[in-house]
């Protein structure tokens, strides 16, 4: 959210290795080196949730100005107006401390390195060897840390100390406590977060265990964030658990497309398959966090349902054929139809871009029938939106529709009148998610349909195209708030899947409505120059993290705790 | 497991201690359930932190921490024989065998998470305790709330206490 | 210089350069305005004397080049990009493809060329090993150059002689490295593994034979005045073109420049060791073959000293943080497991900056420039190819010469496609 | 027509052609392979058959399975011609070689000749179509360098061929060379001057120019027959193949039998005029004269004699091959016009000094 | 130290050629006679005589998968010889091991594993980085195939060219 409004921070001085910084009063030292562009490592700490301060990672030097002895000289400043620092000879903890002015701060002294070597040490001596069976080697804070801070041979002969392995904690999570490293930001998610404070340390001690209270479970919709923030292996995801290894994963930038939250997310995806989702930090969307739901929708990407060629209906049966005939035999039959005979229904779930193209079928096949599928579902406290759609705003916005699902009932009318002779289905399945019949489809003289997976409407279209799904294309999307933000392909759709935009594109050109457009960004541009919204704007500005296009009113619950928490200093944020 | 209404009142009353938070009244609580029920089963902690309105984990958390408190039933005698230093070097490692076999207790299950072992007949259970404070007279042990010192003669012992 | 010279011919080599340069501008003056047509004659990519695949445009009048244009990249495969995608380490068998006749060298100057970078030098075991290599590869390397070149020449049955000795430095390599030609022994810091049980006397024992071998070979050509008369006073190279043109190895010290790196800037310790730098007088091609002649007994003179002399102790850097541990530690402790996984998927943590490390290969001079940003892979990493650098005086020596002349001229130059495309 | 002449004529070449001198060349390729390896330390075809002996049947039914593939850039009259050219004059001359004295009171020649020499000559330098047309023919630039190389060559060899034999000719005055082989018989070989009139002052001082005259004819047979240190015609390393680049499967193996063939002619040839053909040395089991009957055991003796120098000349063929590097083709030029062929002049003015002096 | 390199200088017999010829022939001779007599020859006979006798220790064949002395497959699918592999030769889909497996607390092992032979290059850096002892370089040099499919070898090629390896570190069995 905008810094507008709040009041002035006080700034304070200190010296980050040496170097003087003016950082804001208050900050926890963690974040002040941060902000000097100093890692310090650690565990536990997480600036979304408390510090606990139980990893003793973070440890570094401190040191105040030298206050005289009785009967001393004051210690006189230097020609920069600091004063002479005097270090504490024990070593304190970077994530849980705040800033004082002219504190002196020592991250890469002899203590230190000492400190974080011992740490090391410490929490290696009961790992297990797990590395070439265990998903997080790759991206493991304790093998980074090792390397970068600890000893380069082991020092250990005893045997090990054997916990639970393998323990069933909830549906889509695997806890490992062999290599639980006991930083508590699992415990610490649930409790604050997720409110399902499930999870707790039982036998402290050498035996410390990372549990779920007997007979209950890590069930939550965001149970699965606690595999994310967890530093090392002990707490995994079925569902990606032994699939790929993460230094395999090309990493995408993209949106999730389950509800019209758009979640800000990065695609793990090898050779054309996608085999994660992982949150990605925005604080204007969904602060660090999504629902697992989300997560793990994508698993259809690569189902055997996908339609991967277009289909082409001959003596009712659908035959496989290229895009050219394709586009040739649909164009033909809408060519065929007066204006006002044809429905265009398009989705929720299309990009900007591809609604836009829309638009311009819309207007080439020259009908008034244009609606898109609602979706409405439960909202819950945290992330999860009422609107299942991802880009209803912008199907609202670019199509000029008021309210989605309207227009549709005049469509079935106009079908079962026989006024409308042409059905052009974008997206969308009519047959299981608006309550049309294959009855009613097979009324009219041709229905074109494009959609990822086969689908009962499908069945009953004349003409199947197969289109793209949300990790296979470029785009813009308009999330609930209004927030306009960015999807980018991660793979490349299975046979001849192409974007719906293109597919329309195809079917303007062969209906003689226009040039071809050849990038997306020109499908942008054109969008920018016809609807006043989104004035001024390309696909670049947009940045991987959004901009705010248009006020709805709608609030994300989950952020309004977090500024407060926030506000209050209980965390960093 | 049903908590007599008399005990209820009674932690009711030791809850009264704590205005400020009522969490801070969980080893009270736990206290008088194990007093009174000899360990503290799993419907004892969920019991405990529905009173405090706590969830049961935080209240196990509390519940493992502390060897004072038990997780499963002890046998009608408790012994609780010392291993610190000077008793460990006094031989209380044979006591424990002694003991054990006086007693006729299987140690072989015993594991970190369940330190203590039952005889067969439920008469007398086991566990290894940290100083119990008499060092200059190991070994030493307890039984129930009796304490011995430089015990030399299981049998004679547990024979004191033998039904 | 010194050496006795009652054996050696001709007075002036100067002079006689001169004639012969003045020969082909002559021959190309007067033959300028004669009517007629010039025959543009394809010479490979596959042809028996190009060695691989490399391309020669001959333009002939009759049998007479005028000019000649050789064409490279036939056998280009990218390996200067694909570096650039691979750890330093893992990089290490595409050298064994630079000179494929000499591996075992391109693995050291390789290696040689990261531990520039990286700052390291190995223990002295493991510098006397790396010399073992490379003279070892120089001698392999050497007999299958004068093979060739003699079988260019018509004499075949030397080619198999040749091998035959080839085939003993094969099994050597083998015996050290686990493989016969792919050798892939270095790695950055080290090597794969010490010399095994026996090595030494095989080698002991190759030396000598060798050297009878060398002898054979020396009687069927080196007196024959076939020979002579096919590789005398062709592909005459003089020295300020040999330096103009930027020529290294034996085939400069043909043209009498005293330049190799081994002397010149020693690399392992290669001052350690005894040796003479053989160099031509007149640059023909009969001088590049006694030079390789020579070369291949200093060689052995070199390998003996090293076997006299061997140091023992470690063989390689010793460095946590940057060399893979032992199996053992991997298998069995934690420390050792995680470097172990990041060291082999995140590679060296090599420091930035930029070296240049050349290296005296049979061939010539091979050297590695390394750009790096950091990390385990280099930003840059480009090669030297001696057998590019020294193709590249082909068109200034082929014309005036006849189409014959250019196997021998090929022959003598002793290049290798595989290095020269990369 | 003479009936009989004409049986004992097929007879004569059946068996001198088809039964002796094809599976002769056959196996020259075999003892080229067998021999070459063994300088080189190698071991050669040893797989089919005994010691490999059934290697040339393997290799012939593989040429002849080969595909026989006619490039479309070629002209295909000439293309076809050129390997039946260099062929057949190859076992053509073989009519005149005297392959033993007499058996059945039959000549053992097919066509006994007075102008044997001459014949052997003139129809040699057929051969040289074949090349040229197989190197013209195929419109190709290496066979079209190895075409005009081997025309050159073999033109400057046969004036130094033939002027070597002159000599020889002026000695023995006959041209029929059953004569020149039976002088020899009785008056020792023309290297091996060492009974009958050999051993008079001017047969042993004859020796030098004929030494003279074996050196020429002989490296001048190498350069006839594309042999290396002369097989720049063909020269893998420098012309691919030379002329038959273009050529594959029986085309091909007829180049390769053609170059074997005059092989063993030239190896017949040198040793009839050389080293005795047919005749035993010191005179053993010479016949009078040529029209002398002698035993059909002593014909036989005589023909495996022949033979027998034959194949160890051949020998030396390959054991030449395979030790020496080859010349540049100017360098071949310069020693045939400048070196063997006044050398050859030169010859035989001594020839005729000695023959007259010392009488 | 650089020394000029003798050139000889001819007699004028030897500018004759013959000497040179003689001498040359006289040494292709002595191998001919060598060879003929038996000890020259060092061509080694392919089928019958093999390098298996003379390959060294560490020889670097064919790459394949091993098993233990209780029969465990020893890859546990780490994928690290997946990565290293410079041609790329390596493929491997994990899996879970299921709970009723006797090996079970290992959790994870290959699904697939393949290897293209047309692609490996033999470097041997999936032996050096396994940290499993699981993948070996065997002294099996022929490898062949009809087929490209064929010459990609699966899971149970490779078991079964790799066999049983004893000796290795069984850290599953409750060391770690």
């Amino acid at each position: 959210m905008s810094d507008e409004g709040k009041p002035a921070v006080e700034m304070v001085d200190i010296q980050i290795d040496g170097k003087w910084h003016k950082v804001p009063k208050g900050t926890r030292m963690i974040e002040a080196c941060r902000q000097a562009g100093v890692e310090v490592p650690h565990y536990c700490y997480h600036p979304k949730l408390t510090s606990p301060g139980n990893c003793r990672m973070c440890l570094v030097e401190m040191g105040m100005p030298a206050r005289p002895r009785p009967g001393e000289d004051p210690p006189q400043p230097d020609e920069d107006g600091h004063l002479p620092i005097s270090w504490m000879p024990r070593p304190v903890i970077a994530c849980a401390n705040t800033v004082a002015p002219n504190m002196g701060i020592r991250t890469e002294s002899d203590l230190t390195h000492a400190c974080r070597q011992g740490v090391m040490e410490l929490l290696l001596i009961n790992h297990p060897l797990d590395c070439p069976i265990c998903d997080q080697a790759g991206e493991c804070s304790l093998q980074e840390f090792s390397v970068e801070h600890g000893n380069g041979g082991s020092r250990f002969r005893e045997q090990k100390v054997k916990k639970p392995k393998n323990v069933d904690i909830g549906p889509r999570i695997r806890l490992d406590d062999e290599r639980c490293i006991m930083c508590s930001r699992c415990i610490r998610f649930t409790d604050e977060i997720a409110d399902d404070p499930v999870l707790g340390f039982t036998d402290r001690g050498s035996h410390t265990t990372l549990t779920v209270h007997p007979g209950q479970q890590l069930a939550n919709n965001y149970s699965l964030n606690t595999v994310d923030i967890c530093p090392v292996g002990a707490l995994t995801s079925n569902d990606f658990r032994f699939q790929m290894r993460v230094w395999f994963l090309k990493e995408t930038e993209s949106l999730c497309t389950s509800c019209g939250r758009g979640c800000n997310v990065t695609i793990g995806s090898r050779e054309d398959k996608v085999f994660r989702m992982t949150p990605r930090e925005n604080n204007d969307v969904n602060s660090a966090w999504m629902c697992d739901q989300g997560r793990l929708n994508f698993h259809y990407l690569a189902s055997d349902l996908r339609l991967t060629d277009p289909l082409i209906r001959v003596d009712g049966k659908h035959e496989a054929a290229t895009w050219a005939e394709a586009i040739r035999v649909s164009s033909e039959a809408l060519g065929r139809c007066q204006p006002n005979e044809i429905a265009l229904i398009a989705s929720g779930r299309m990009t900007n871009e591809e609604l836009f193209m829309a638009r311009r079928l819309a207007s080439v096949m020259k009908t008034e029938f244009v609606d898109i599928v609602p979706r409405n579902g439960e909202a819950d406290d945290y992330l999860v939106a009422a609107d299942k759609n991802p880009n209803t705003t912008g199907a609202k916005l670019i199509l000029g529709i008021d309210e989605p699902g309207k227009a549709l009932e005049e469509i079935r009318k106009g079908i079962a009148q026989g006024r409308i002779k042409a059905l052009v289905v974008l997206q969308e399945n009519l047959i299981d998610d608006a309550g049309f019949t294959a009855e009613e489809l097979g009324k009219l003289d041709f229905v074109l349909h494009t959609y990822p997976l086969a689908n009962p409407t499908a069945d009953a279209a004349d003409v199947v195209l197969p289109g793209a799904a949300f990790s296979e294309k470029r785009g813009s999307m308009i999330n609930v708030t209004g927030r306009l933000q960015r999807l980018n392909r991660a793979t490349d759709g299975p046979g001849q899947t192409l974007e719906t935009w293109e597919i329309v594109r195809d079917l303007i050109q062969a209906l003689g409505g226009g040039n071809g457009i050849y990038l997306v960004e020109d499908v942008f541009k054109q969008l920018a120059a016809e609807v006043s919204e989104f004035e001024g704007l390309s696909l670049s500005k947009i940045g991987s993290l959004g901009i705010p296009l248009v006020e709805t009113g709608e609030t994300v619950p989950l952020l309004a705790r977090e500024q407060e928490r926030i506000a209050k200093g209980i965390i960093v944020g | 497991m049903e908590v007599p209404a008399d005990l209820e009142k009674e932690i009711d009353e030791r809850i009264t201690h704590y205005p400020v938070s009522k969490r801070s009244a969980v080893l009270p609580v736990l206290h008088a359930l194990q007093h009174h029920f000899g360990y503290l089963s799993n419907e004892a902690v969920e019991w405990t932190a529905a009173k405090l309105e706590l969830q049961p984990i935080k209240v196990l958390e509390v519940v493992t921490f502390y060897p004072g408190f038990r997780q499963s039933a002890p046998g009608k005698y408790h012994i609780r024989v010392c291993r610190t230093l000077s008793c460990a070097m006094a031989g209380s490692a044979e006591l424990m065998e002694s003991l054990c076999e006086s007693a006729k207790i299987d140690r072989s299950s015993v594991s970190h998470h369940h330190p203590i072992a039952v005889s067969e007949d439920g008469q007398f259970s086991i566990e290894f305790a940290e100083c119990l404070a008499s060092c200059g007279f190991g070994p030493v042990c307890m039984v129930n709330d009796d304490f011995h010192e430089k015990v030399e003669d299981a049998g004679a012992l547990l024979g004191k206490y033998r039904d | 210089m010194s050496t006795s010279t009652q054996e050696i011919e001709a007075p002036d080599p100067a002079a006689k350069i001169a004639r012969s340069a003045a020969a082909i501008a002559e021959y190309q003056q007067t033959t300028e305005d004669l009517v007629g047509e010039k025959l543009v004659l394809n010479m490979g990519p596959s042809h028996p004397a190009t060695h691989g695949v490399l391309r020669l445009i001959l333009e002939l009048d009759g049998e007479v080049i005028t000019k000649a244009e050789p064409d490279v990249g036939f056998l280009h495969r990218g390996d200067e990009k694909i570096a650039e995608n691979m750890q330093y380490n893992q990089f290490v068998p595409y050298t064994d493809r630079l000179d494929y006749l000499a591996p075992l060298a391109n693995n050291v100057a390789y290696a040689l060329a990261v531990e520039k970078l990286m700052g390291w030098e190995l223990p002295a075991r493991g510098k006397a090993i790396r010399v073992i290599c490379c003279e070892m590869a120089r001698i392999s390397a050497h007999l299958l150059g004068l093979g060739a070149y003699a079988m260019d020449v018509g004499a075949m049955t030397v080619f198999l002689y040749t091998f035959q000795q080839r085939e003993t430095v094969y099994n050597l390599s083998e015996q050290l490295t686990g493989a016969r030609f792919t050798t892939s022994y270095t790695r950055v810091g080290g090597q794969i593994r010490d010399l095994p049980a026996g090595f030494l006397e095989s080698l002991a024992k190759f030396c000598d034979e060798f050297l009878i071998c060398l002898d054979e070979v020396d009687k069927l050509l080196t007196r024959n005045k076939i020979f002579l008369d096919r590789t005398k006073d062709v592909g005459v190279i003089s020295k300020e073109d040999a330096i103009a043109w930027g020529l290294s190895g034996p085939n400069l010290r043909g043209s009498g420049v005293d330049h190799d790196v081994r002397k010149a800037n020693p690399y392992l310790d290669y001052e350690r060791y005894d040796f003479e730098i053989p160099v031509g007088e007149y640059g023909d091609s009969f001088d590049r073959y006694l030079v390789r002649m020579e070369e291949m007994r200093q060689s052995v003179s070199i390998l003996r000293q090293v076997m006299a002399d061997l140091p023992d102790g470690p063989i390689n850097v010793v460095d946590a943080k940057q060399r893979l541990p032992q199996k053992e530690g991997v298998l069995m402790k934690m420390e050792e497991l995680i470097h172990h996984f990041i060291l082999v998927t995140e590679g060296l943590d090599a420091p930035e900056g930029e070296v240049y490390f050349g290296a005296e290969n049979p061939k010539g001079e091979l050297g590695f420039y390394i750009n790096s940003k950091g990390g385990g892979v280099p930003y840059r990493l480009k090669i030297r190819a001696p057998s590019f650098v020294n193709l590249s005086i082909l068109p200034h020596v082929l014309p005036g010469h006849m189409m014959s002349d250019v196997v021998v001229i090929l022959g003598s130059l002793d290049f290798v496609m595989g290095e020269c495309d990369r | 027509m003479d009936w009989t002449f004409l049986v004992i004529s097929v007879v004569k070449i059946i068996g001198l052609v088809f039964l002796t001198i094809l599976p002769m060349v056959a196996y020259s390729v075999w003892a080229e392979r067998r021999v070459s390896a063994a300088i080189q330390d190698r071991v050669g075809p040893n797989r089919v058959g005994f010691a490999g002996l059934l290697q040339p049947m393997a290799d012939g039914l593989k040429f002849i399975l080969k595909e026989d593939l006619t490039p479309g850039h070629v002209r295909k009259f000439y293309y076809w011609l050129a390997p039946a050219l260099t062929m057949v004059p190859a076992l053509l001359t073989c009519a005149v070689l005297p392959f033993g004295s007499r058996m059945f009171g039959e000549k053992m020649v097919i066509a006994d000749l007075d102008v044997g020499p001459l014949f052997v000559f003139a129809i040699a330098s057929l051969s040289v179509y074949g090349i040229v047309l197989a190197g013209w023919a195929s419109n190709s630039k290496y066979p079209f360098f190895g075409g005009v190389r081997s025309t050159s060559q073999m033109i400057s060899y046969e004036i130094s061929l033939g002027l070597s034999i002159v000599p020889l000719l002026m000695i023995f005055g006959t041209l029929n060379l059953g004569e020149i082989v039976q002088y020899q018989a009785k008056n020792g070989w023309t290297l091996l001057p060492l009974w009958g009139e050999g051993l008079s002052l001017q047969g042993m001082l004859l020796a030098i120019p004929m030494l003279i005259s074996f050196v020429i004819f002989t490296t001048s047979v190498f350069a006839e027959t594309n042999r290396l240190p002369f097989d720049l015609p063909e020269c893998e390393t420098e012309l691919v193949a030379g002329y038959h680049t273009e050529y594959s499967s029986m085309k091909f193996a007829l180049f390769f039998l053609g170059e074997y063939a005059a092989m063993i002619i030239g190896s017949g040839l040198a040793v009839t005029l050389f080293l005795g053909g047919w005749s035993l040395p010191f005179g053993w089991l010479a016949p009078d004269s040529t029209t002398a009957e002698v035993p059909w055991w002593h014909g036989l003796i005589h023909i495996g004699v022949f033979f027998a120098k034959v194949i160890a000349f051949i020998l030396f063929f390959i054991w030449v091959r395979w030790s020496l590097p080859r010349f540049r083709y100017d360098q071949l030029m310069r020693l045939g016009w400048v070196f063997f062929f006044e050398i050859a002049v030169a010859n035989v003015v001594l020839t005729a000094v000695i023959m007259m002096f010392f009488k | 130290m650089a020394i000029v390199v003798k050139r000889p200088k001819l007699k004028w017999w030897e500018q004759l050629y013959l000497p040179g010829i003689i001498k040359g022939l006289g040494i292709t001779l002595r191998h001919f006679f060598k060879s003929v007599g038996g000890s020259g020859s060092v061509t080694m006979q392919y089928p019958e005589e093999k390098w298996n006798d003379h390959l060294p220790e560490h020889y670097r064949g064919a790459p394949a998968l091993v098993t233990d002395e209780q029969d465990r497959e020893r890859c546990v699918s780490c994928q690290l010889c997946e990565f290293i592999c410079p041609p790329r030769a390596i493929t491997i889909i994990p899996e879970e091991i299921p709970s009723d497996d006797q090996w079970a607390k290992v959790e994870k092992r290959p699904k697939k594993f393949e290897i293209d032979m047309i692609r490996c290059i033999y470097c041997g850096l999936c032996e050096e980085v396994c940290p499993e002892q699981a993948i070996y370089l065997r002294k099996d040099y022929s490898i062949t195939g009809l087929t490209r499919g064929e010459m990609v070898h699966d899971k149970e090629k490779l078991y079964e060219i790799g066999g049983k390896r004893v000796g290795l570190v069984n850290k599953w069995n409750e060391l770690k």
